[in-house]
């Protein structure tokens, strides 16, 4: 009546276990339903008992045609398909594509306005940061309570998004030449206000967690990415600086008012989960700097360039390619415009998680299958961005 | 870093015989790449990447722009290369190159062997646009279906026809029209069951 | 014999329900929400709402399972558990069976409930439960070694494996409450690693690895559906209920307290401070599930063979020194120092890797 | 067998209250509905939030996120379908223990949403499953989520074992295995299931052809 689990298709022989006892490698497809591939991912693994022998990374469920909508319609139609791009933080999204049209185009944006985007833009940052936190220590098995604490603090964030502009997730904020509308002194006042209580929540945060043994001994020495494929890889962000690559488009590039703010770029050693982890940690606080200046020097001015016409908006033919250090990583467009100039001849996103999955197998391999969730989990992928 | 200019002349000393050509972008945007033909891409990639002067060792982005047949021009497929270095904090070097569209002749070197990342987007540049990468280690499909044949990405792709109706303005005269001609026109669901029969 | 029997199906099963409740609204508070609260006042009618839905809902069993066997699972995860409770006293006049070697039946009882977590894991054919059920025997069959160790320190002190003498044993002193074994040197440490093994075997975070719900969907039961997967869980919450109960029986003085006594009056107090001592168990097992990561498997079968294991045979030594060092002082001192001596060992050899805070540098 | 409503208000009366199986069945139901632990896309994160502090979605007995569909009474299609995940959707709502519910969040899960013409995006889950409540926005608040699952409580508390509006499960007649779609070289096979949904009449003479044609 029992019957025996042998099916060709379902497993092969391991390699090399002629005369022992007879094993068999268990080929086991995580996702793409799964509570822990933070959304419609798949991971094809191949296990030795519990040990990570293969894994294949499937990706597309969640293709959208991002690209080929955005080369059907106006520049600025692509703006909101940006928002869903990375769903957790669309502003730095508007700004990576703003930025590359400002580019393309030769815009100039006014000071107040980089100054709002720079503040969206942070506040995105530590929103991402904390609910990826939240969602690593889910999959370690935390039951909830970080994810739902970092919730708890993102609904704050989402208020004042929503007083903003308009939206809680997909905000539609940046123009090409500034942003939508202003910020209010009100609305200033409540990020403000955010900006004062977030460290506490922090310091809570890490009370619970950074010291815990559990914590540290599910995490530390797990997935190490070395530095030298880490740069090899293209790997950016956070994940890269955990590594030890000293990168970090804020500093390289300038862009917006990063010039003049005064911070530091967090980086690791081991570059194991815990950097990751504790990585992330650093760069909120250093968000929090960076806010508590931005909102300190906000100067006066317009908050979109006025000779900035967006109806009938066209770009003389040419290619240009614009980046920004997205919460993720390096989250860059690469635009093409041809004759006419109406609308995009080509899109490209460069989306950083997708890229930073390329290593997902090796920094898996030979450990178990408890690991590999938290090693996707510290990758920080969104799949919106993943497949587009 | 230089002038793309004196990139070119470099390059073009290091690796005899490559034909090398300096595209501009648009004014504003400043970024002029340098197209390489396809035999030379992968020294010349591997010079930018290994010479002390340059040092390449980041591929950002890696991606692919069909062009269709105009007038004077017979349409390819171009491949972007976006290279940084990250030891040197320079950048970018835009390498370009160029493929027919035709699927049977559209090949490139792959560049995943100098530069890991190139992994994923030389794959998704392929199912997309169809840019066979000769020598790439994993060349399948990476966001369609392994069944899929097309390449949605390239301008003449057609898509399926499964959109439903919908009310537009024009739906009441529409109807009336078919009322007045005395057409009844046949129902998408009876059209599906036929095209399942088959 | 039918008044225990009806006690301990309609009180525990009760306890079970409610449980499900409080460990729902507790995580809810823990996570800053409320918890169910819509389902009847304070949610009260929600486990109710829960069992009736279960109850009707279909009832799946994979087309090419072992439908023998897949049926059987959940029965037998249920009824150990159920035995269980026959040996836990409850009040001074209320024990369902006395049985002379009672510690020795509850932990005969217990093991067999890993059968049926194998059973159910391997009849489902399905890749992820049976990745649960290999994690489940691995990790019960570690942990009842350190369990038992443990357990034999308190049968060693008192002479009976009965649990009705154990809970006996500990009456007297102050109030009823200084003779309580988790207030000896070797009871508390016995207590810990008891806690331990018996959050292990009824696979409570932050062991319930083979049920992982992040890591491999929800272990052998994934293929279960209806009011088979309420039988598990019904076997699970009543096994982990039920060691709570051995475990204040063994160290938390039973139902001893301020007012137990032999009297009617004495048992219903005796009664009141064993379920209040209950209620503290299972209560620390949510505050535990709530605020815990999970370990690793290879981490949780290292922490059985390596530190547990030892720790509970040098608990039995200590039994030994006090039993046969009867001047109390010294009793004290020594199995005290014999005890934080093995504990400061095996804590370093266990912390062989490279576990330690990091400092961080930045870029320049 | 339903009690006459003008006998039972008039039992009530009398201080005697008629419980019918069918009320007592549907409350347990209504009560306890435990969503299959599934996000697709952009609104998964909503759907989370709406389990998180401020909306709280365990108030009603639904915050048990259950991973395996086998324990699942509910299916919350967050986010966007596409082709290449629409036979998994189909195949986790088969995996689903009757009676069984779905709830479309989001335009994307309607309608394809804005992402409408893309030609790997499915235009509305409810081609392939039955759709029991439609939640419309980009992504919805958490509060049109919890007014979905009310909505979907009141809908449960009306259905009957008998009648003609009786559950899926209790027709002998209806469908509860859904065909899965299967991967095309275009496009997914069958485009739709017609069992569960029929097009609109179409006068786009260009949208039929094609169709003839695939």
């Amino acid at each position: 009546m029992i019957q025996p689990l042998t099916e060709e298709k379902q497993f092969t022989r391991t390699p090399g276990s002629e005369g022992l006892i007879e094993t068999q490698t268990l080929e086991v497809s995580i996702g793409p339903q799964h509570p822990s591939t933070h959304g419609v991912f798949r991971m094809d693994c191949v296990l030795d008992g519990e040990t990570v022998v293969a894994l294949k990374p499937v990706m597309g469920y969640l293709h959208r045609n991002h690209e080929q909508l955005a080369e059907r319609m106006a520049w600025l139609g692509s703006m909101p398909y940006t928002d869903r791009l990375d769903y957790l933080n669309s502003m730095s999204n508007n700004w990576a594509y703003a930025l590359a049209v400002e580019k393309l185009a030769g815009i100039k944006v006014p000071e107040h306005a980089e100054y709002l985007r720079v503040i969206m833009s942070e506040l995105t940052r530590i929103l991402n940061h904390s609910c990826v936190i939240g969602f690593m220590l889910q999959d370690l098995g935390a039951w909830g309570t970080p994810l739902l604490y970092a919730f708890r603090e993102r609904e704050r964030i989402l208020d004042l998004f929503e007083a903003v502009s308009g939206s809680r997730m997909m905000c539609n904020y940046m123009r090409f030449g500034g942003v939508r509308v202003d910020m209010t002194s009100k609305d200033l006042a409540v990020a403000k206000n955010i900006v004062s209580r977030f460290p506490r929540f922090l310091d809570e945060f890490e009370m619970l967690l950074t010291g815990n043994e559990v914590l540290l001994a599910r995490m530390q020495r797990i997935g190490i990415l070395p530095k030298e494929l880490a740069i090899n890889a293209s790997i950016s962000g956070p994940m890269a600086r955990a590594s030890g690559v000293e990168y970090d488009v804020r500093k390289i590039d300038e862009y917006g008012v990063y010039g003049r703010l005064d911070f530091r770029v967090p980086v690791g050693n081991v570059g194991d989960v815990y950097d990751r982890y504790y990585i992330r940690v650093l760069e909120m606080r250093e968000s929090i700097k960076i806010l508590q200046q931005a909102l300190h020097d906000i100067p006066a001015g317009p908050h979109v360039a006025p000779e900035v016409k967006l109806r009938n908006f066209k770009i003389p033919p040419g290619d240009g390619y614009g980046r920004i250090e997205a919460p993720k990583g390096e989250l860059g467009f690469y635009l093409v415009s041809d004759e006419g100039g109406k609308q995009p001849y080509r899109y490209h996103v460069r989306p950083p998680s997708f890229i930073n999955l390329t290593t997902l197998e090796d920094m898996c391999l030979g450990h178990k299958v408890a690991d590999v969730v938290i090693i996707l989990g510290s990758i920080d992928i969104v799949l919106g961005e993943v497949d587009r | 870093m230089e002038a793309i200019e004196k990139i070119k002349e470099v390059a073009a000393q290091a690796v005899p015989g490559a034909k090398l050509e300096i595209i501009n972008s648009t004014p504003a945007a400043q970024q002029p790449a340098l197209l390489v033909d396809r035999d030379h891409i992968y020294a010349v990639a591997k010079f930018l990447k290994e010479d002390p002067r340059f040092q390449m060792d980041f591929c950002s982005c890696v991606t692919g722009v069909d062009y269709l047949q105009k007038a004077d021009n017979p349409g390819f497929i171009e491949v972007v290369y976006h290279l940084y270095s990250v030891a040197q904090k320079h950048g970018p070097i835009i390498l370009k190159v160029r493929a027919p569209r035709e699927l049977d002749q559209c090949r490139v070197p792959s560049l995943t062997s100098l530069w890991r990342g190139a992994e994923f987007q030389e794959r998704e540049a392929y199912d997309l646009y169809g840019v066979r990468f000769d020598s790439h280690p994993d060349l399948r499909r990476i966001l369609m279906w392994d069944e899929f044949t097309d390449h949605p990405m390239r301008k003449d792709y057609v898509p399926p026809a499964d959109y439903e109706w919908e009310p537009t303005p024009h739906h009441d005269t529409l109807e009336r029209t078919v009322q007045v001609g005395g057409i009844t026109p046949p129902t998408a669901r009876e059209e599906l069951e036929k095209a399942r029969k088959k | 014999m039918a008044i225990p029997i009806l006690f301990v199906l309609s009180v525990f099963l009760g306890i079970f329900a409610y449980t499900t409740l409080v460990e729902r609204k507790a995580l809810g508070r823990i996570q800053n929400r409320f918890g169910p609260n819509r389902v009847g006042r304070w949610g009260i009618l929600q486990p109710i709402a829960d069992g009736l839905k279960l109850l009707i809902k279909e009832d799946i069993v994979p087309r090419r399972a072992d439908q023998f066997v897949h049926f059987l699972a959940p029965v037998i995860a249920v009824i150990p558990s159920i035995l269980l409770f026959s040996v836990v006293p409850v009040g001074t006049r209320l024990v369902p069976v006395d049985l002379n070697i009672g510690i020795l039946f509850a932990f005969a009882v217990s093991t067999v409930s890993v059968l049926a977590l194998f059973m159910g894991g391997w009849a489902s054919r399905n890749k992820f439960s049976l990745l649960g059920a290999m994690r489940a025997v691995a990790q019960v069959v570690s942990y009842e070694v350190p369990m038992v160790l443990a357990a034999v320190a308190v049968v060693m002190a008192v002479g009976s494996l009965s649990t009705l003498r154990i809970a006996r044993a500990q009456s007297g002193g102050i109030l009823n409450v200084t003779n309580w074994f988790v207030f000896r040197p070797w009871g508390f440490v016995g207590f810990v690693l008891f806690t331990i093994g018996a959050m292990a075997e009824s696979a409570r975070t932050p062991f319930d690895i083979p049920e992982a719900e992040s890591e491999i969907i929800a272990g052998y039961h994934t293929e279960y559906s209806g009011f088979k997967f309420a039988l598990f869980q019904m076997g699970e919450y009543l096994a982990s209920i039920a060691m709570a109960g051995i475990t204040v029986t063994m160290f938390l003085g039973g139902y001893n307290g301020p007012g137990s006594g032999p009297g009617w009056v004495g048992g219903l107090i005796s009664m009141f401070w064993f379920f209040i001592k209950l209620a503290f168990m299972i209560v620390l097992n949510i505050w535990i599930r709530g605020t815990w990561p999970r370990v690793r498997v290879d981490q949780l079968l290292g922490f059985a063979w390596k530190v547990l294991l030892p720790m509970s045979i040098a608990n039995i030594v200590a039994v030994g020194m006090w039993h046969y060092l009867t001047f109390r002082p010294l009793a004290w001192v020594a199995t005290t120092l014999w005890l934080v001596l093995w504990f400061v060992t095996l804590s370093k050899l266990a912390a062989t890797e490279n576990v330690a805070p990091r400092t961080y540098r930045y870029a320049s | 067998m339903a009690v006459d409503e003008g006998l039972r208000s008039e039992l009530q009366k009398q201080g005697i209250f008629v419980l019918p199986f069918e009320q007592l069945y549907n409350w347990g139901r209504k009560s306890s509905i435990w969503p299959l632990q599934f996000g697709l896309a952009c609104c998964a994160i909503e759907m989370i939030a709406s389990a998180a502090a401020r909306y709280d979605l365990a108030r009603f007995g639904a915050e048990v996120f259950r991973a395996t569909p086998r324990q699942a009474d509910l299916m919350i299609v967050a986010g966007t379908v596409t082709k290449k995940m629409a036979p998994l959707v189909v195949r986790l709502y088969n995996q689903m223990p009757e009676p069984k519910y779905c709830i479309a969040m989001g335009a994307c899960a309607i309608s394809g949403g804005p992402f409408k013409d893309g030609y790997n995006v499915l235009k509305g889950i409810d081609r392939y499953i039955p759709v029991d409540v439609h939640i419309p926005g980009c992504p919805p608040r958490p509060e049109a989520l919890i007014h979905a699952i009310m909505t979907l409580q009141r809908k449960i508390a009306n259905q009957h074992l008998e009648t003609e509006n009786r559950l899926r499960w209790y027709d002998k007649n209806a469908e509860t295995e859904f065909p899965i779609p299967s991967y095309g070289d275009h496009d997914l096979q069958p485009p739709a299931n017609c069992e569960v949904w029929q097009p609109p009449r179409s006068y786009r003479d260009v949208t039929l052809d094609e169709v003839k044609k695939a």
